[in-house]
């Protein structure tokens, strides 16, 4: 099994990133752009490991180290 | 079939035929993948070694010379220097963040592999014009990649040199330097040891990284079917490297190595075949033992991979649990791989048996040497003809527009993003001629100096490098530090045209008579190849690496303030403007024949400012180069925010690039002093301004006035404001 | 008294930092990550550099590290606790600090000495300067964007000009409220972005630094006074 | 309307932060993880454009900025 967290930050929090690769767009033409978000995905694989465990296992992950509470939510989706 | 695959590595028939004639056999695939790797151009200098032998690489204070991993001197009391400098300009090209970021990993590499402690690095970047979009792209992901790595694996970046040429553009240029200093009982050579010695491979595992980097991306042009050579991008890990650095100096620290070889260019291939050439034995190689990143990995593969941060630990058997142990308290992987054997043999075993069988040495001994034919250029004489525009524009108009420029310019947007304080040894860090490290228990300083001049040795490769090697001597002699010995990176294009050979000789001779005449040694350097773009090659670009020793470090100068007498020393100004940033910026030309040096004069001048900064504190001392005297002088006083008034009697007077030249600022009160000493040396002074006010005043038969302030907005935006907004990714 | 040097894998201040408190008259151990007690010491410092490599996000990984829950029962006796740059990133994602800090507004790393005020002195970096001192200390991060958390933080340094004034072109990194440095309510823990460590000797760029690692170390003293 | 761009890392190319994280996850207690690789997305909005002026935008800002062409893939999904 497989799950992909993806990490997103609140939209209230600055996304230095998101808005440096905005501007970057519009200079390269594209001028119609509006806002750019950039999140991380975390792929994490438990070979041999049942849906419900690796749902679980990768929460507990999340809640503790994979995103912060402070700024970040997470989803996750699980793939065979 | 073993004769496409021999092409499809890289090599001629002919190199196929030594193989077979090795081995008495034809080659197996890991074997030929073995050779391919260590005889091309990249690892064994096959058309540049039959020229190496002229530079001088002697001197009573040199520990270990050319060939090592790196070259190592004597500074005294108990210490010794590492430093060494490598390219990395193909695999920035491809990909500038990584490409960047692992050169730095590879030259860190050199360094402790030899026992030392990585210290500072530098970096010498060139690209082609800023206005291109692609450029930036790349020169943004360069430095961008130089400070992720250099910045997160802990190691100081202290100065480089960064140049634009549109002759760059399709082939940037990335060198790096790394110095590093250690006690001279704990050199550690890239030895294999006695038989029995038992290989640690330490650090990242191996994947299938840049396979055959070195004899495919490193060996040849680009051309339009570069994407298809393209082997996959080596990704650095500065982490993984400086727990490897870590546990390597704990390493040595407890004495737990024979010898020690960095695994880069040709992987496990040279890190087995190199050690155990130098101490006569061979080799047997298991790597079913290796730590492995991908499954199913071939024994071919395996022996090219690249994968970054890896060592090479030869140990006594009695200490491999030790070893092992300071591996696991760092938190690096580490595996037994190998045994050094009797004979002459390196044999490779996968899965079991036996892949590879062939004398170590012949890998990095026998490889071929070419003579490949030289020719001096026909263009040569038309560039040396080349008629001048017979008017100039006014002094203002050259002095902000070079000032403007983005080589000349501020800059701090690119060493701002280089840690250049950690260890709080950093006296001088980037923004200076030369960089100061002071050495912690001792009242030595150790200094840095990096130049090249592409434009100065496409019009003279010979004159050019001599120049180059004065112009570094003059930069660490105005930090009050001697020339003490000498790095040099050669960047040219393909060697299979006679006028780039031509280039490359030339070059030698100009470095090795200017090193011979200063009598500063060359203990190490790099010979980078076919640095060409659908047949165009780059100028010749070599770059040299100066270390010198201040002993005591001066004290620091002091701010530049009003009222300083601004003081020009050194030969009188000729009228030769050839290679200079004038003809670049202003005038859009390049032509002429480059001044020589005139070594009497160059040695008088080096000492002079060596002694003027030890004997006159505050002094204020800064060389002149790129951009000539009023430049030199505008920069202090824009950096300072200090007017100035400046005298100049011509064009050449004014922006010349004539060598063995500084500046050299005072209270006024101070300049009969420096008088003084100056005809001690028996150097010329010649008193051309002097600061104070809010205007630079440059003083011909007219005066003009430009305010301070605008020259510092050009200035400051020479590279800042083409920059804003670019991204990396 | 003696303070403990925390390094994790990747950090690479330590030495410097150890070396600026001995300068001051501190005794100072390493500490490595994977220590568990902290017995004997009235205080650490978590020095910068880039702890696990900064992956996933700076601090993230190093807050888990076996020494962090011995740092956190030393915080809660009260005993100093300072965070410099790297430190300071990972007493925020332990939660011993409020809030977090990100990629800098220009996605540039930056070195180089910037202007900081001091805007409280109840903290142990703070307690020997005045209000209103402006302070020039180099910075050297490329996620130093303070982002707070649900509360304002109490903040000790501000990044300013060098007349002292709080202004946008004076901040380098987009840090909310210029926020250069905070501490705890009871400024027991302090963590700042800038490198004081780096302006202590007269070669280099400023000495202001002492100031703040002098008050450190009385605030140290000061510990092992009371538990003596 | 909206584009969601997920740039992977190729499965050759080394992925350093990934295994520092899945060593941290071992650490942490979660022995059964395998592999772990981090990848970005991008969202980018453009308002006011139709589905297929988006895609086709969006397919050179990755071309040209967006994905490294050496070392990523990308795939781009859009939303209303
Ligand atoms: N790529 C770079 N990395 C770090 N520092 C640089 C770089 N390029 C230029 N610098 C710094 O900018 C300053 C000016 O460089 P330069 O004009 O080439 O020096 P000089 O002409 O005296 O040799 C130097 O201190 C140099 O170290
Ligand atoms: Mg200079």
């Amino acid at each position: 099994m497989r799950a992909v967290v993806t990490i997103t930050r609140r939209d209230e929090i600055a996304d230095p990133e998101g808005a440096t690769i905005a501007r970057a767009l519009v200079d390269l033409g594209y001028g119609d752009v509006g806002t750019v978000r950039v999140n991380r995905t975390v792929e994490v694989s438990m070979p041999g490991r049942d849906r419900e465990y690796v749902l679980s296992a990768v929460r507990g992950m999340c809640e503790k180290m994979l995103a912060n509470p402070v700024m970040e939510d997470y989803e996750i989706e699980i793939f065979d | 079939m073993p004769e496409t695959l021999h092409r499809r590595l890289g090599m001629t028939d002919d190199e196929f035929q030594a193989v077979h004639q090795i081995l008495g056999r034809p080659p197996e695939d890991p074997e030929l993948a073995m050779y391919s790797v260590m005889w091309s151009e990249h690892c064994s200098y096959k058309s540049s070694r039959a020229h190496l032998g002229s530079l001088p690489t002697d001197a009573p204070w040199v520990v270990v010379g050319p060939g090592e991993n790196a070259g190592v001197v004597d500074i005294g009391d108990g210490w010794l220097a590492a430093l060494r400098i490598e390219s990395h300009n193909h695999p920035s090209f491809v990909e500038p963040y990584q490409g960047a970021a692992t050169g730095v990993g590879g030259i860190l590499r050199d360094i402790f592999t030899m026992g030392a402690r990585p210290v500072g690095l530098w970096n010498q970047i060139r690209f082609g014009d800023l206005a291109d979009p692609h450029t930036r792209y790349l020169f943004n992901g360069v430095v961008a990649g130089i400070a992720g790595y250099g910045n997160a694996v802990g190691v100081p970046t202290l100065g480089g040199e960064v140049e634009f040429d549109p002759v760059y553009a399709g082939n940037p240029l990335v060198n790096v330097m790394c110095l590093g200093i250690l006690r001279d009982d704990q050199l550690v050579l890239g030895t294999a040891g006695p038989p029995g010695t038992v290989a640690v491979l330490l650090g990242a595992s191996t994947g299938r990284d840049g396979i055959g980097g070195a004899s495919v991306l490193a060996s040849a042009g680009f051309d339009e079917d570069a994407g298809a050579k393209r082997p996959s991008v080596q990704v650095g890990d500065p982490f993984e490297e400086k727990k490897l650095i870590e546990a390597c100096l704990d390493l040595y620290e407890r004495r737990l190595v024979v010898g020690v070889q960095d695994l880069g260019a040709a992987g496990l291939t040279c890190a087995t075949s190199e050690p155990a050439a130098r101490a006569g034995v061979g080799m047997d190689l298991n790597l079913d033992a290796v730590h492995l990143r991908e499954a199913e990995m071939t024994a071919p593969e395996m022996l090219m991979s690249e994968s970054q941060e890896r060592m090479m630990a030869f140990v006594a058997p009695a200490q491999v649990d030790e070893v092992l142990e300071v591996a696991a308290k760092w938190e690096i992987e580490a595996s037994v791989v190998g045994t050094v054997a009797d004979g002459d043999r390196l044999r490779v075993y996968h899965n079991g048996a036996q892949v590879v069988d062939v004398p170590a040495a012949s890998l990095t001994d026998e490889a071929p040497i070419l003579r490949r034919p030289i020719a001096r250029p026909d263009w040569l004489k038309d560039l040396w003809n080349l008629a001048e525009p017979a008017a100039d524009v006014p002094f203002d108009v050259a002095l902000l527009a070079l000032l403007g420029d983005p080589a000349l310019g501020d800059r701090s947007w690119v060493y701002e993003q280089f840690d250049h304080m950690l260890f709080l040894n950093t006296v001088h860090g980037p923004g200076r001629d030369g960089s100061l490290i002071r050495v912690r228990g001792t009242d030595k300083g150790l200094a840095v100096s990096t130049d090249g001049n592409g434009r100065l040795c496409q019009l003279d490769p010979r004159r050019g490098a001599e120049r180059l090697v004065y112009e570094a001597a003059l930069n660490v002699a105005v930090l009050g530090a001697r020339p003490l010995a000498v790095v040099d990176n050669l960047n040219l294009g393909n060697p299979e045209k006679p006028e780039v050979m031509w280039q490359f000789t030339e070059t030698l001779a100009g470095l090795g008579a200017a090193c011979e005449t200063l009598g500063v040694p060359i203990v190490g350097g790099n010979v980078s190849f076919y640095n060409e773009t659908d047949g165009h090659d780059i100028f010749p670009t070599p770059v040299v690496g100066l270390l010198g020793l201040a002993e005591p470090i001066p004290v620091r100068p002091r701010q530049l303030e009003a009222g300083m007498a601004i003081l020009l020393i050194g030969p009188a100004q000729s009228d030769n403007l050839a290679g200079s940033a004038y003809q670049r910026v202003v005038r859009g030309t390049l032509g002429g024949r480059p001044t020589r040096i005139d070594a009497d004069e160059g040695g008088r001048s080096i000492e002079l400012a060596i002694r003027i900064a030890h004997v006159v504190p505050g002094a204020v001392l800064h060389d002149v180069s790129q951009g000539g005297a009023l430049i030199a002088a505008a920069e202090l006083l824009v950096a300072a925010g200090v007017g100035g008034q400046v005298e100049v009697d011509s064009v050449p007077g004014a922006f010349g690039e004539d060598p063995h030249r500084f500046l050299c600022l005072v209270p006024s009160d101070r300049a009969a002093e420096v008088g003084q000493l100056a005809r001690e040396e028996g150097c010329e002074v010649r008193d051309i301004g002097i600061t104070g006010g809010s205007d630079i005043s440059i003083v011909n038969q007219t005066t003009v006035e430009v305010p301070l302030a605008r020259i510092t907005a050009v200035w400051t935006d020479a590279i800042a404001a083409k920059m804003r907004g670019a991204l990396h990714e | 008294m003696t303070v403990g040097i925390v390094a994790f894998p990747g950090t690479n201040c330590e030495h410097d930092v150890g070396y600026a408190l001995e300068s001051f008259g501190a005794t100072t151990v390493p500490v490595w990550h994977r220590e568990t007690s902290l017995d004997g010491l009235e205080a650490v410092v978590l020095p910068g550099g880039f702890a696990h490599g900064d992956y996933l996000r700076t601090g993230a990984i190093a807050r888990f590290s076996p020494v962090m829950a011995a740092v956190e029962k030393l915080a809660a006796e009260g005993r100093p606790v300072l965070g410099i740059c790297n430190g300071f990133q990972v007493l925020c994602e332990a939660g011993l600090l409020p809030g977090a800090l990100i990629a800098n507004r220009d996605l540039r790393f930056i070195c180089r000495p910037v202007q900081l005020r001091v805007e409280s002195t109840d903290s142990i970096l703070t307690r020997a300067a005045a209000v209103g001192q402006v302070l020039t200390i180099p910075l050297n991060s490329y996620e130093g964007n303070y982002v707070p958390g649900p509360d304002a933080p109490n903040t000790i340094l501000r990044y300013c000009e060098p007349d002292g004034s709080i202004t946008g072109r004076a901040n380098p990194n987009g840090s909310s409220g210029s926020v250069a440095g905070i501490a705890n309510q009871t400024g027991t823990i302090a963590g700042l972005m800038p490198h004081p460590e780096r302006a202590i000797e007269d070669f280099m760029a400023s000495t202001d630094g002492r100031v703040l690692l002098e008050s450190f170390v009385a605030s140290v003293e000061s510990v092992g006074v009371s538990r003596a």
